[in-house]
């Protein structure tokens, strides 16, 4: 997968959210952007959802992707119950009440399968639409920051799931994340974004997972991450 | 306006009768209905002239019009102590109410033109007969001159309702009805009357020795009881009314025309169908006794009603 | 309990109030019936069954329009609601038949349809039409954005979106659209049956009030009243069923 | 300049379609008179100044009823939505009312009321109330939680919640509510204008149809909702002024 | 302030949220509720402030107190900009302008005054609802995560405005937290909650801030908390 892409945006006054932006994206592998609240990641991946225009500049998809989305809030249909949620994005024929109920139990969410969304803590939202995003089986998975409101456990029991699908089932899968530390475990390859612009880019393909992130090759990548961020943000 | 009648003590109401100069009555205002149609000439005359107003300015009081055209609603207006005069209320009307138990009385006549009201079928209808309309469908205002015109020529072939099938509608839903070819007869009157026989649909009948088509003058007793002068004073105005027409006939009629959108032609055609005269003559007691018996014949009415009784005696 | 004597209070007074003023004398019975005189002609006609004729015929003119009603603004308010961009074809004659009174319609109607069930059943629809079309338009058209971008996200079609995301949004809307449509239904049953109807409620009122029978009058009013708030009740109570719970019943 | 024409395309349609058929003959002038005639009786009551005087006339009842409606549907709605307790007290009466036919009482309004305004005002707020009632209470009761809670947190007390939480999240609601409402006041003239009218647009249509005027009758048609979608457009417009913004406009 | 309160709530089969918990609130403190997703922090928080009421037990509130709230959840009002947002608690008369503007500077804001919710990214609207709720100036101040969408740097930032507001204001103030570093730099007492119990309670009133987390009683105290969590959720 490779594209191109530009484009900015209106709040009020003129915002450019993403001022000559250019990436590319490697098919099946995992990206994760990286970037401080507010720069844009947000944006950046619902262009590349498709859910938002672009003003300028190009964006190549390839053709035939099955495509699902974990947004930044759980979006879960609150007339429906987490197991009519998770089971949203597909047909009837393919429902398959084996598949969905180990990944209800991936998520943690046994025993709440009849539970409103009303009833879930904010976390179980959060876990619930992550199980419809991996329910739909998708070959693309776009996530926009689908851990931050999990606590460390069950956070890294999900990245160890994710890991898991991904080398399994070899999806491409595009991770928005504020946290380092997670990109640092997950990312083949990480986009610092700041400003609308791609600060700079990191390919992490040489380490294995699981990763430690306390070896001192990702301690010096974290390093050099945060030395970016702060310097951008001090200019 | 919505003041209801001011109920005063006894005195003061016999004060009424003893001194002429300053009387006083039960009401602060004259409500007068205003129906013009079919061609309720006098209405329009005294409407023009103001002949009314004039005539109650004696007294201080002003009159006040209401646009209450059919005949219930004019029947409970009055029993709402609203209006004082329904000028110009079909017989069947003050006969209905007066049975229901409403507290009405005819103080004279406004009309009676059986001519105006006449039974239409369509264009190139076979119907000739009473006999002819035997089955067929009949549109026209139930409980008014128009059905009790119905019934009469019905009865002239031996036929009674239940031979035909009646559709109870206004006069304009009627016109639409025959027009649109869904029923077979219409039973029309006034202005519409005029143009559907000017366009060519047949006149089957008219209301000429079937019905009188008697229209009256009413007001409720208790009104009369507290206020005899001013029932006095009313038929006083109708009489310069009467005096008016006959003596400005040319003028009487552009008036007419004007006020009702009419052309001259039209209502030069309409107008010697009906007869003005107030006098409550022995003919009428009469036609509105057979009206009372129609009505109960049909079973509009379950209570019998005193025709006599209903008239109020003035001198 | 409680709720039974908070809701029969009211009324009773009001049933009070009736049968004193009316033993007052103040009006005829030929103005104000007692109440005892309109319960005795409710029996009349109760045990002559011509009660019950007339509610079945009005019933089903009523649910016949009101059906009619419901499927063409159901379609009408998709169209709207779903594709706002076909809105200038018709926008301006609804939005102008929205102010015009069924009642000036009525010759018309006539001349057109006739005087059979046709015309009494427009009269009908022309009257719950349009909350039921606004309230569905709106519903659908204040969908939230965010939940229709989930559709979009596990590639719904247009018409997936539609029955599965916009639909239940805006059911409540839908719905309240829907119950005042129906009590609109029941209030033009007078100017449907107004067009030469020999049989129905609207009809036992315009003959009873023609007659000057202001005792079958207020059976009348009562009677629909009674018989369109009982329909209302099915109405909810079916919804309920239907829907158990899934949506808050604020429309209730 | 193109949502102009998809706009007047159907309209031109439909007046050439009458003017065929009025030069067709099918029916005489009086019963369906062309366009050409229709157009000059119009203009007749231009110049004379009648049409106007109908037309304020009109429009100030209309406008009278839908205020006094809209007031009380507000203060009811108010109730309603925000003490849902009281409901059994009133609810059953409300809920029969909204099913009876206005066209019906009007006896009862001339007895009570007698026939000057304050009746016919009363049929058009019977005509409009409900709707307005309706989805205020809708509006109001389906407020989300979770901003009421966010009041609480910020020591609002009921007063508070209700005017800067309940009120702006219902306005969609009471918007379309008033609008359908609005729409309903309009449609009431005729039977509002039948209780002893000599002048306005319902008195028009009706005296109209007495004098067998069917050109009269279809400039009044036409005015009512030209009038009537005139005033819509007005009340759209000061609420969008009034809002600049801050809400979506779903209700429009 | 004292309290003792114990309750449970219904899912659709009874689900004992809260558990005869007993806890007892220092006042003029930050004490940290610590505890896995859904364990029941939410509830917690919500009973606390009055938003939830408890089936049995009792809970004393010291009386007068003006208490504020960050939800879990942004919660503005999307009809209001985020200039009205942050003076919605305020009567007309209290809007102190400079002070308003002083606040949204530190959330990061600046420039963003007139947008509208819908317009800001998920931080920035954590953001806004952490002023509105700073702009009330309330004597006790609840919080549910209200940094979990932020990232690194601007959650340092707002920990040491809190830290900030609590020394010179002295206001009592509940943070409740799924990241245990979070509970460790802020807390002065840190109750771990499990399965509706208080699982443990740890007083950090000795250590001074600002603090560092990787001193080793700090360090040692985290693999405590961790070894609790992660015991319990093995049983
Ligand atoms: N619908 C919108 N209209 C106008 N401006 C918007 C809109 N959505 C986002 N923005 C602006 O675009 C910028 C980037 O927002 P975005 O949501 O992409 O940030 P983000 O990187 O996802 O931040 P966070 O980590 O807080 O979620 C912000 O300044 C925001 O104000
Ligand atoms: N309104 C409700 N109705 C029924 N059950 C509820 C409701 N709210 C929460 N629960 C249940 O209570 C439990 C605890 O929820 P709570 O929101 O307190 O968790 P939490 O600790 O805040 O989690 P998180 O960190 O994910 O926000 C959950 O199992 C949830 O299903
Ligand atoms: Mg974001
Ligand atoms: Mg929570």
């Amino acid at each position: 997968m490779e594209n191109l892409c530009k484009s900015y945006r209106v709040a009020e006054k003129q915002l450019k959210v993403l001022d000559g932006l250019t990436v590319e994206f490697p098919e099946q592998s995992i990206t994760v952007i990286l970037g401080r609240s507010g720069c844009g990641k947000t944006t950046l991946l619902r262009v590349l959802g498709g859910f938002e225009e672009y003003d300028s500049g190009t964006l190549l998809r390839p053709p035939l992707h099955k495509m699902g989305m974990v947004f930044q809030e759980p979006r879960l249909m609150p007339w429906l119950t987490v197991w009519k949620n998770v089971i949203f994005g597909l047909p009837k024929a393919q429902v398959d009440p084996d598949r969905i109920r180990e990944l209800i139990n991936t998520v943690g969410l046994v025993g709440f399968e009849n539970a409103y969304p009303a009833q879930l803590s904010g976390g179980m939202q959060q876990r619930a639409a992550l199980a419809r995003a991996l329910a739909y089986d998708p070959e693309l998975i776009l996530m926009d920051e689908p851990f931050a409101a999990l606590d460390h456990f069950i956070r890294e029991a999900m990245q160890d799931e994710l890991l898991r699908i991904f080398s399994v089932h070899k999806k491409s899968i595009i991770f928005v994340t504020h946290s380092i530390d997670e990109a640092l475990l997950l990312g083949q390859k990480i986009l610092v974004l700041d400003q609308g612009r791609v600060e700079q880019e990191f390919s992490l393909e040489s380490f294995d997972y699981p990763r430690d992130i306390l070896s001192p090759e990702l301690i010096d990548v974290k390093k050099n991450i945060i030395k970016i961020i702060t310097q951008r943000s001090i200019t | 306006g919505e003041e209801k009648p001011v109920e005063q003590s006894a005195g003061s109401s016999s004060a009424a009768e003893i001194s002429e100069t300053a009387p006083e009555f039960t009401v602060n205002k004259i409500g007068v209905t205003y129906v013009k149609s079919p061609l309720n000439v006098p209405s329009i005359i005294e409407k023009e002239k103001g002949i009314f107003t004039k005539a109650f300015s004696e007294y201080g009081l002003p009159v006040e019009y209401s646009n209450l055209t059919t005949g219930p609603e004019q029947t409970q207006a009055l029993a709402s102590g609203d209006i004082q005069f329904l000028y110009a209320v079909g017989a069947t009307s003050v006969i209905l109410s007066a049975s229901n138990g409403a507290d009405v009385k005819i103080i004279s006549t406004y009309s009676r033109s059986p001519e105006a009201f006449r039974l239409f079928a369509g264009k190139d209808s076979t119907i000739q007969t009473a006999a002819d309309l035997k089955g067929k469908k009949i549109a026209g205002p139930k409980g008014t001159i128009l059905h009790e015109l119905l019934v009469a020529y019905l009865a002239t072939a031996g036929l009674t309702e239940s031979d035909i099938e009646f559709v109870s509608m206004g006069i304009p839903d009627s016109q639409a009805a025959l027009v649109g070819g869904t029923v077979d007869c219409a039973l029309l009157a006034g202005p519409v009357a005029y143009n559907m026989a000017k366009d060519g649909y047949r006149v089957v009948t008219t209301g000429k020795d079937l019905v009188d088509a008697t229209i009256v003058v009413a007001t409720s007793g208790a009104f009369y009881e507290k206020n005899p002068l001013l029932v006095k004073r009313f038929l006083e105005a109708q009489a310069e009314i009467a005096q008016y027409m006959k003596e400005n006939a040319e003028e009487t009629l552009e008036i007419t025309a004007g006020e009702t959108e009419l052309s001259i032609e039209a209502v030069k055609e309409m107008f010697p169908m009906y007869d003005f005269s107030t006098e409550i003559t022995e003919a009428d007691i009469t036609s509105m006794k057979k009206t009372e018996q129609f009505m109960k014949d049909n079973g509009m009415i379950e209570n019998r009603v005193d025709i006599n009784g209903l008239i109020l005696k003035i001198d | 309990m409680k709720n039974f004597w908070k809701a029969a209070l009211p009324i009773i007074v009001i049933f009070l109030l009736w049968q004193v003023v009316s033993d007052m004398q103040i009006w005829s019975s030929y103005v104000l019936p007692g109440p005892g005189q309109v319960f005795r002609s409710f029996w009349a006609m109760v045990k002559s069954g011509v009660l019950l004729l007339h509610i079945l015929v009005s019933l089903w003119r009523v649910l016949t329009g009101f059906l009619i009603a419901f499927v063409l603004a159901f379609l009408l308010g998709i169209l709207a609601g779903v594709r706002p961009a076909s809105a200038p074809y018709y926008r301006h004659i609804v939005e102008f038949m929205r102010n015009v009174p069924p009642l000036s319609l009525i010759a018309l109607l006539i001349l057109w349809f006739g005087i059979g069930e046709t015309s009494k059943v427009i009269i009908i629809v022309l009257a719950s039409f349009f909350p039921m079309f606004l309230n569905i338009k709106k519903g659908l058209a204040s969908c939230d954005i965010k939940l229709l971008e989930v559709g979009h996200s596990l590639g719904f079609n247009k018409i997936q979106k539609f029955c599965r995301i916009m639909l239940p949004h805006a059911l409540p809307d839908i719905l309240v659209g829907m119950r005042v449509g129906l009590g609109y239904s029941w209030r033009a049953i007078i100017g449907a049956e107004m067009i030469a109807a020999s049989r129905g409620l609207g009809y036992l009122i315009l003959d009873a009030q023609q007659m000057s029978r202001s005792d079958k009058v207020i059976v009348g009013i009562f009677v629909i009243g009674i018989v369109g708030y009982l329909c209302d009740c099915l109405f909810s109570l079916a919804i309920r069923k239907a829907l158990h719970g899934g949506v808050d019943n604020s429309w209730s």
